[in-house]
Order: C-alpha cells, then structure tokens, then sequence
C-alpha cells in the first residue's frame, strides 16, 4: 500500500522531529546545532528572549528559585534577577490577573500555569479578561501575553494534571492556541508567542517534556503560527494531530509502514489559527483522516476539525474523518490512563477501520 | 474640612459632582425613552470618586474604574464621558480611551480589575515610573476571590496601588451584612499586611485626603493601602433594578438626607463659595458636558463588519473568511 | 418543494412549542392548563420541586429578596424561607463550591449563576469539582446539584452577560448540559434536572425568559433527557438548534415554507445526554443539515454535532452539514450583536446554500 | 502540657504519629524502587493532623484533608490509610472512603475544598445535625481566592466550621514571606469577622486544645474558627523534588531539632508515660499498619473499562458506546 509519493524522512529513530518533507511552512535554514529536549528548547529560548527584550517577564509558581517544578525556567532568576523572574503567591487568577497589568502596563509578561488544569482557576482573567482586552478597547490595551502550561497524560500524575482543555480554549475566541510536538517548534513557536502582540497559550507537551529529543536550529527561529508541519507523507490514510499524539501518530505510522500501509502525519502546531489549507491539503492527498487527540472527545478540537473538513474538503472525502481521543470521562487515576490516552494500538486500529480493514 | 485644596479645587469637586449627577440623570432618562439600554446610576456616590480623583496626577496616576465611575472621572478629562456614552450605547469604540488617558474602560466582571491595577501598579515599579493605580470597586466586588487576591498580591509587591472600596451599602439587593461578617470592609486589609481606613464617601474633601495620604505612601515605596469608602447608593442598582423590593424606605430616606452634593454645596455657601448663580453656571456646564457626550457618541460612525476589528492585531484567515461572508450576507439583504 | 412528509403542526403563531408531531419522545398526556412564559414557567418549576423536596435549596445572588434579577427566583423566599432561598456573597466559586459540600451534606442545591459568563469565575469548582466528585470518590459522593444560568444573546447586555458556553461545558466530563426551548421543556427538563442525581447546567434563554410563551402541563411533568423533539418536520434541509436559536429556526422555517421549501425544526434539548438518534434520524430525513448557534464556531457544540453526524450518518448526507454561529469575536457590544447572533435571514441564507440556491 | 486528654489519649496520638511518618517513609521508598507514583511527605506535620483529630468525633464530624493528612487520620479508622495508599498507586478506589467514614478523599486543586467544608457545615446546621466540618489547607494554599471567599462565607453563615491553615513555612519552593505581608495566617480571619489563632503546629497538644475550643464554639453556634498550625516540612514537598534547591540547610537543621515524634516522645518519657518497649511496639504495629494498606490496595482488582464508572449514576449513549469500542479494543489487542 505504499507508493512513489509516501516519502517518509530518514530521521534518528525515537526522534520526534523528522522535520524535512514539509509541503508546507519548510523549516528554515538556521544550521541545526544542538540535539535538544522540548523541555531544554522551552528553557534556552525563554532566557534568549529575555535578553533580546528586557520588558519580558516570567512569573509563576515555583518558577524563580527552584527553576519550574519541569525545570523549564531554570537559571532564568540567575541571569534575569528577582524582578523579571518572579515566584507568585499560589493564585493563579491573581498570576493572569496580573499580567493584565502588566501588559497594560509596557511590559511583556510570560507567566506560567504549573499544570493546565489549574487555568479553571483563571478561567474569568483568561477567558474574561486577557482574550477580550484588545477587543473590549479597540486597540488600546492590547495584551501581549504567552501563557505557558504543561498538559497531557501518560505520566502518572494526580488529579488535573494531566487534562487536555484544547476543545474549551479555542472556543475562547481572542487566544491563540498553539501546541508544539518538537524540540525545535518548541522554540520557533515560543519565540514567535512572546513576540506576538496578542494573547498565545502555550501548550507544552508533559511527556515530551524530557521524552521527545531532536535538533533545534541556532540563532533567531520562529515558526509562524498557522503554518501546520508534515511529519510524514502517506497516501492511504493521513493522521492530524497535535502535542505529544504527533510522536504516538509517527509511531504508528511507521508500524503501519511495514504492513505497506502508507499513513501521512500532519502536526498542525497552532489550533488558532488553524492551517485550514493544510488540512485541506490532508484530505485530498488521502480522503481518509484520523484525528489523534487526547481530550474527552464532545466539543473537543477534533470536532471542530471535523466540521472544518465537512466544510472545506467535503468532497475529497472517501470515509467519514474520524477521530481517536480520551473517553467521556473525566482524565482518569493512573492505573486507567494509558486505556484514556490514544497509544499507538488506537491509533493503528483507527487507521486500519478507515481502510475498512479488520484492526 | 481642613485640607490642602485650595478653594478653586473645593469648587472644582462641587462642579465635577454636578456633572455626574447630571449626566446619571440625563443616561437614566434617555434608558426610560427607550434610546440606550441598561445605566447604572452614580447617585451618592459623586463624592467618592470625584474627591478621589482629585488626589491624583492624571498625567501619571491610573484610574481603573467599576462601571459607575466613569461618570465622575472629569479630571481625566471630558474624553471619559464621551466613550462612556458611547459604551452606554452600545458602540464598541466606547471601551477605547485613547491615549494618553489613564483611564480603563468600564469593567463588568466585577473584581477582575484589581488584579490588573496590581499588575499595572507592579508594571510602574518595574519601570521606575513615578506614579500610582487606583482602583474602584463595589462592596459586593469585595467577595470575589479576585479581590483578595490581589490584595495580597500587593501586599507582597509592595507595588503603589490604592484599592477604594465603594461601600454603597448594597450589591444590586444584598446588603453588607450578607456580603461579609468582618467588623468594616477597610478591616480586610489585615489579611494583606496593608494599612485598611475606612472613610465618608459621601464627603470629597475627606475621600481626597485619605487617597493623597495613600497616595503619599505609595510614592514613597511604602505600598498599598485599602480605602473603604462609606456611602449609600441612593438610586436604583441600574435602570433595570426596582429598589422598593428590598431597600426600606425609611433608611433610604435617612440617607437622602445626606446627599453629598446637597451636603457639600451647603458647606461651600457656609464659607461664602457657592449661591446660586454659581449653581446655575454649573448646572448648565453640566448639562452642556453631557449634552457634548450624547453628540460625540451618537455621531460615531459604525460599521456592522468592524465587529471582527481588534480581535487580534492581525486577523486570522478564518476571521477574514467569516468576515468575508458577513459582509457578503448583508449586502445581500440591506 | 414540500410534500407529504411535511408536516407542520397547527399552533399559535409566534409561539416557540409546536409541541406535537414528536417522533421522539412524545410529549405527556398531561392536561395544558396555562399558557406561561418560559421565566414563568421556571418559577413554578422551582417552587413545585422545592414543595416536593425539602432537601432542595436555592442559592445565588439575589435570588431571595429581590426574587433574582429575572424575577425566576420571585416569590420562593416568603413560600419556603430564608435557610432555602439564600441571597449569597458575590462570589460564584463560593455559590458552586458551597454547593459541593451542601450536597456532600444531604441538600439538594439549585445554586443560580447570575449570567452563565460569570460562571468562569466559578470554572474550577463546576469543572474541576462539580463534574468530577462522583468519579472521584468512586460513587461515594454523588452531586445532584442543578446550575441554572441565563445566556444568550439579541437583548442589548453588557459584556459576559451574553456569551453562549456550551461549546466549552459540553467538553467538561461529568455535567449534563440542558437547554430548554419552550416554556413545557423548561418546566419538565428543569423537574428531571433537579431530580436527577448528577450536576446538570440548566441554560435558560435570555431573551426566551419572557419572549417565548407557551402551554404548560400542568402537575408533575417532566422530559427526559437525551430526547430530542421535533418542532416542525421538513424534507428538504433539517436545522438542528436548542434554546432560543430554535424560536429563529422555526420562524426562518415558516418563512421558507412560503417559497415551498420543506424545513424540518429539531430542538436538542440536551446536549449532554445527546440524542444520537434523533441527529441520525434528522440527516436520513433530509441529508442536508443546518445547525443554529449562538457561540463561536470554533470547537463550538454545532462542531461537535457535525462529527457526531460524520461518524453515525456520513453515508445519508447530500450535503456537508453546514453550521450558521457566532463569529470567531468575542461576544460584541450592543450595536453589532444583531449581526453577531444568527436571527431568521442568516438561517434562512443557510438552508438555501445548502441547496445550493441563491440565497 | 494542660489539657483535658488522658494518658491513653496521649499515648494514642504518639502512636498515631508514628504510623503517619512510618507510612509515609514506606511510601517514599516505594517510590523510589519505582512501584508507586509521586507521594507527598508528612514529615513534621504530624502533630498538625494527629493532634486536630483527636479533638473531633469520627461519628459526627467531617474532615477534608489536603493530600498529606490521610497518613495521619487514623482516628478515622485503618481504612483511610487503605484508601491513601489505593490512590497514591492510582486505583479509582482510592478516592472511595466508604460510609460511614466522615473523610473526603485527598484534593489536589488547592483551596477548592476548603469552599465544600462550608457547604457541608452549612448542610449541618440546616439539618440540625450536631457535627463540625475540619479541614486542612496549606499555607501556599490560603493565597487561593477559594480560601478567602470560604472564609467570608463562613463569617457570613456562621457555620460550624474549622479552617487549619497547616503552615509549613514553604509551597513546594515558595516560602511564606512571598506568600503573604500578613502579620500572619490566623490575622487573616479579621477579613472574615471570625476568631483567628496561631498555635504550635508541631505540638499535638497545644493543636488538640485550640482544635476543641474552635469545636466547642462551633457546637455551640458561634461559627466558624481559623487556626493557623505552625510547623516546618522536614522533607521534600514531593518525591519529585529536591529541596535543597531552595531550603537553607541551617534553617532545616534547625527544624528538624524540633521533630514532632522527637519532641513529644521526650516529654511521654519525662512523664513516665514512654519508654524503648512501647517504641517498640508502637513501630511495629506502624509497620503492619502500613503492610496491610498496602496488601490491601495493591489486591484491589481492576478492569480497564471501569474507567466508565461513576461519572454518571447510569451512563449516557455515547459512554456506552465508548465502553464498548475500548472492551473490543482491549479484547482484540490482549
Ligand atoms: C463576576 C460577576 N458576577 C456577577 C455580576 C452581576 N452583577 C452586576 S453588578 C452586581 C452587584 C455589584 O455590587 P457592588 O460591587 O457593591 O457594586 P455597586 O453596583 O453597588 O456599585 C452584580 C452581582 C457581574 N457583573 N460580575
Ligand atoms: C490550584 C492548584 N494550583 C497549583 C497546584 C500545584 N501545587 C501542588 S502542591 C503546591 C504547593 C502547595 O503548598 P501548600 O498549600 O503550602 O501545601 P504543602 O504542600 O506545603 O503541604 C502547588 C503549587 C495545585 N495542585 N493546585
Ligand atoms: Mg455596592
Ligand atoms: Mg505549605
């Protein structure tokens, strides 16, 4: 089931990021020089943005003395100072609250949420508050704000820890929502987010945290948003995900590749805004998409790219789109989860019954 | 009444207050013919917000209102009115203050506002810009964890940031003793490490007092103070709001009596600053401020599709797309 | 274009419950004794389950002695006291985390949200707690708690006090989302909600409250969630709606039939549970579907309904089911909302696009 | 040492304490051989929780922990420790304290819970149900809006109430002088209108005293308390972290000179009440205590499609639907 056009990246295996075969939005010369983890890239770009631009602020719990609880700001107090690395009062409306302030105020805050369960806490500053500012003032108070939060399940965590809100913050309108699956998206799309002018929330994958590795380039590099990625090509089925489900989606097309299966992976990098052509592009190249999403299914993003395909693509389509996600439950304990989280297996079965094939 | 305000600025508080009530009345009875929507009235609290105004510098202190404020906030300039006419009307350039204003627009979620004048007051002190925030809200804001927050929050940024609690005594029809069973709102202050006074808000020489001195204390790097400013809202909560259901009619009117704009001119024309013809001046300025109001709001102009205007900076393709289509649908029915 | 399969039934003109010709869930034998507005309706509700059910308790702000600022609340405060009907601190992560324990504690808590935008302020408590108290414990501490909140927009509110959630509340695991239509819906889905051991969030429609009248039945009525019904039925397009959006449908629906198109009405009624079956039946009967919502469209729950419709009725549609929403703009301010809120002439472009006619 | 406890009672903290850290060192070795997920410590915070329970009456009155007391509610029966270690390896009956335990399973979303245990007292007083409500929250956590819009509630409600503030001195790596400016955790009550008072967090006695004085005027009608329990986490906050980062080593090592079990040990023994015998035997039935939580949780069976129990009282559509896909899923992939 392979053809001439599945041309799948030579990349080092259990690497996240094949990054060339990128139909759309190729990634930039920058010399590749170093192998990272998501979790360092988040780290080395905070601390270069600071630098370039003084007005840019961390603040958060737990983020300036003992560097992050993930170690994503660790040194930035060091280099920075107590000033524009600042561990907050355990508030998080009073975290996005103030930013608010801060914005209004000249400078450019970045604050983290510790998980991103915890921004139901903020939901009112969020949602209420900072995705309404520019608007409510027509341009007066715009609100430059990269709100960072980990998300994502697999790791074992407690309660809202690991809960994928996608589905309710891009109904929010007035936030960007911007989710990187690589190393090196990790710093195009976070130095883009603290240099945009508008509000971004940044999801950092939790597992890919330490468990997704690969080159990240040197220098200036940003990633426009809207400009999803191609993982890999495939011309029977293409998967479009996101975060951490792009690693799971790879995996599971590379498996597929030795039954001659030809599965492409989208990794769409931004929700809003949405790639619309790319994912136009995914239809036509295939007729059959899979969404891989981590989220409780109702309402969640994959529904809307669902109606973003029966709107766009409707008749590029040979099989209804389909999705794998969470269940209609809340994000269950740990010896539940990896049956909650979409693992290759799903996947793979998800593939399979697009082909009308027996998973 | 001993001060530092000269009499210019004693007459200057009586006018203001004049054209709040003013134009309060005049919103109120434009929302009864039918030709704005919902107007919360600032009856009572004139003095609150004018003789806090008046302790500060408009050209480095921020004012981040509730929703009645803005009615009292001339000192900022007519430019304040103006956009909150237009707000009133439902124009969406009435939440744009334009620059160099340091005024927020109204703000509806209540207490949300606090926080962000702690992070603007935070902002100011990382910038080394000599200035304050003061901030307004309701007795009823004041249960909102966001009002805690913040007064906290302030407490250990020592950030220069005034938090004015306008105690009107009622929050649409729940009165203070169900909002809260501390011995004062000011007394709240204690869970923030900052100094808390509680004040008349219904005398603006006394409210420009406490607020210079918080004001004082601000500039010298000593922090937040918590001002809670006693009056009596002696309209109705908004122009939807029927007051006889749950206000005794006996303690509103014991409060009418104190009417700060009755009390204050009455205190002018004792030291020999006011009569009549000095009332009659400012009445019609008043009314000419509102009436300027009304014309800058009502002339805007408007278009349906500008509301996908300031979303973001940049719009969004789907944003230009679904622009697209309403501009396509209206042309196509209008 | 109409035929013998339209069917639309007889009533009142500009009354929102054509009540009969139900294929699902027909409506009670229950006498109609009164015709009532939809406020009107909720009130008595309220009082009669309150009558039924000494544990049941009303809490909000000013929902007691002034009777709410709707007047839904009018009258319960003399009828049952004041340790059942309780004017709250304004603060509504304490009405909802009150309710929490309250419920814990053997009460049965109809807590009000004063306006359903004010219910971020509340987010982690309904998401975070409300939703997930019954998993969590494992069945131990269940949380038969009854949200209720206005929305919706057209009526010229400040800011927040519009905003249509469901998008967002139908994502959340763990709560029942409701949406009655007519005033029968909302006394008999308002019964079930109360009596319902699990939280349920009660959307009343804001400009429904007194612009929709209609019959009644009288005594104890209640409909069952997860059962749609059918408003009007049509052959050419079916337009999927709830709450006050289903009023617009039904009129955009008379108004076409004049120009001989066949529009069949569906009013969800709920949305979680969700009437799959009735979405199926909607598509096969016509294999075009509009859906009609308030809310942005981005992972809005019309996107939800059109992956629902691709995974269980791809192969009946003659068309992509097409969705008529809110913009992706914060809800706007008073002058533009009329533009923003899909009323009868955008419906109507809708239905004819679907068949691809000139609107 | 005044104080209306018995020897036995005394005697019967002293062993409480000691099953809380010996089940709490089990805990963290099993993390770190790797068999169980994050745990979070009770090191010195045991006298906050031994002491407080000793005070309440399991048959009528509630605890709501944070995520550290339920190693410490033995007083509550053998069964609680069963559940804390049911949840700590991620079974779904961890969160299953069954009836008639008055114990709500650990919270992890700071401060939210503190908001229920004002429900459930109110839900008591309105059932006439003679009975408080406890519950514990840290000081990182008192910064939450929850904490302050519950204790403005419970003012208001005057309900049968105690707040424990169990100050450890740190949230994870914040300490409390980031936290908060207030004079202190207990001054916060005077935001509340309710009695606020500071006590040796690390002294079950001084705790069960100021415990029943808040239960007595609970009981009695007067409202609620707030108890600010002063201690210092003498471990990590988490096995995922590492304090040394951040906690100055002289200042720990002064702490830990005021170990809770320490301390009090030596005063049982100044008193003739303690000795190496009854040490003995006190680790040791610690120690069984801790094996049979953990036979019991680690022998609770489990499917993987019961991941669909409990959301609702009877499953929607869509979850059956669901079930079904993951039990053909699983069947045909095991
Ligand atoms: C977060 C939030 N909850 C509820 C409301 C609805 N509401 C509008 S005004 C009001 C009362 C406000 O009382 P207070 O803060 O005392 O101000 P006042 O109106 O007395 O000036 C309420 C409950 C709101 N706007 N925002
Ligand atoms: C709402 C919320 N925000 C953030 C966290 C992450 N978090 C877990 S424990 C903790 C510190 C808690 O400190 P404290 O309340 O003092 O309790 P302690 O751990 O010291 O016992 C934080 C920030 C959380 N669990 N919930
Ligand atoms: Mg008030
Ligand atoms: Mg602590």
């Amino acid at each position: 089931m392979t053809d001439a056009f599945s041309r799948e990246i030579q990349a080092p295996l259990g690497n996240a990021t094949d990054q060339a075969a990128a139909p759309i939005a190729p990634i930039s010369a920058s010399p590749v020089t170093e192998d990272m983890t998501i979790v360092a890239a988040i780290n080395a770009t905070l601390a270069a943005e600071m630098q370039r631009d003084e007005r840019v602020m961390v603040l958060g719990e737990d983020v300036a003395i003992s560097g992050g609880v993930f170690r994503a700001t660790d040194g930035l107090l060091d280099k920075f100072g107590s000033d524009r690395v600042v561990d907050m009062p355990l508030a998080e409306a009073a975290i996005l609250g103030a930013s608010v302030g801060l914005a209004a105020g000249g400078m450019i805050p970045v604050p983290e949420i510790q998980f991103l369960g915890f921004s139901y806490q903020a939901m009112h500053q969020l949602a209420g508050q900072i995705a309404r500012f520019r608007y409510r003032s027509q341009g007066r108070l715009p609100m430059p704000i990269t709100i960072r939060a980990p998300f994502g399940g697999g790791v074992r965590t407690p309660e809202l820890h690991s809960d994928s809100l996608e589905g309710q913050l891009t109904n929010i309108p007035g936030l960007k929502i911007v989710a990187p699956a690589s190393a090196a998206d990790a710093k195009g799309l976070l130095s883009e987010a603290i240099r945009d002018p508008d509000p971004v929330v940044f999801l950092e994958p939790l597992r890919g945290y330490r468990g997704v590795k690969g080159p990240v380039p040197d220098g200036d590099y940003r990633v426009p948003f809207g400009s999803a990625r191609w993982v890999m090509s495939g011309s029977d089925v293409t998967i479009i995900a996101w975060s951490y489900q792009v690693e799971v989606a790879r995996r599971a097309a590379r498996s597929l590749a030795k039954q001659d299966i030809s599965v492409g992976v989208l990794d769409l990098r931004s929700l809003v805004p949405l790639d619309i052509d790319a994912v136009v592009e995914a239809v036509e190249l295939t007729g059959r998409v899979l969404i891989a999403e981590e989220a409780a299914p109702t309402a969640a993003f994959g529904a809307e790219l669902i109606a973003t395909i029966t709107e766009h693509a409707f008749y590029s389509l040979e099989a209804p789109p389909a999705r794998v996600s969470g269940f209609s439950t809340p994000y269950p304990v740990g010896m539940l989860e990896d049956s909650y989280v979409p693992d290759q297996k799903r996947i793979e079965a998800g593939v399979l019954r697009l082909l009308e094939l027996e998973p | 009444m001993v001060s530092t305000l000269s009499n210019e600025d004693l007459l200057a508080m009586h006018c203001e207050m004049i054209k709040a009530r003013t134009a309060s009345d005049r919103l109120w009875s434009l929302q009864r013919q039918g030709r704005i929507g919902t107007i919360a009235p600032i009856d009572g609290q004139e003095a609150t917000t004018v003789g806090a105004a008046q302790a500060l510098d408009p050209l480095t202190d921020w004012v981040l209102p509730q929703y009645r404020e803005p009615l009292a906030l001339g000192r900022y300039g007519p430019e304040v009115l103006n956009r909150f006419v237009a707000w009133a009307i439902g124009h969406p350039d009435g939440g744009h203050i334009p620059e160099p204003i340091r005024v927020f627009p109204p703000q509806i979620s209540l207490a949300t506002q606090i926080l962000h004048a702690v992070g603007l007051a935070w902002a100011m002190k990382l910038r080394n810009e000599r200035g304050v925030v003061l901030v307004f809200f309701g007795d009823g804001s004041s249960s909102e964890g966001d009002f805690y927050e913040a007064g906290n929050l302030a407490g250990v940024l020592k950030v220069p940031v005034i938090f004015v609690c306008a105690n009107n005594q009622w929050a649409i029809s729940t009165p203070t003793t169900k909002q809260t069973a501390a011995a004062s709102f000011a007394a709240k202050a204690d869970a923030f490490g900052i100094p808390g006074v509680t004040v008349d808000g219904m005398d603006p020489v006394a409210m420009h007092e406490v607020v210079q001195a918080a004001r004082d204390r601000a500039l010298d790097g000593r922090g937040a103070t918590l001002i809670e400013a006693v009056s009596y809202r002696l309209g109705a909560h908004t122009t939807a709001d029927d007051p006889t259901r749950y206000i005794p009619a006996a303690e509103l009117e014991e409060a009418r009596q104190r009417d700060p704009i009755v009390m204050f001119g009455r205190q002018l024309e004792d030291r020999g600053l006011w009569n009549s013809e000095l009332e009659h001046d400012a009445h019609a300025s008043a009314e000419q401020a509102i009436d300027a109001a009304w014309a800058f709001a009502t002339n805007l102009p408007l278009r349906q599709s500008d509301l996908f205007d300031h979303v973001f900076a940049q719009p969004t393709q789907r944003q230009r797309l679904e622009r697209a289509s309403l501009e396509a649908h209206l042309g196509s029915t209008s």
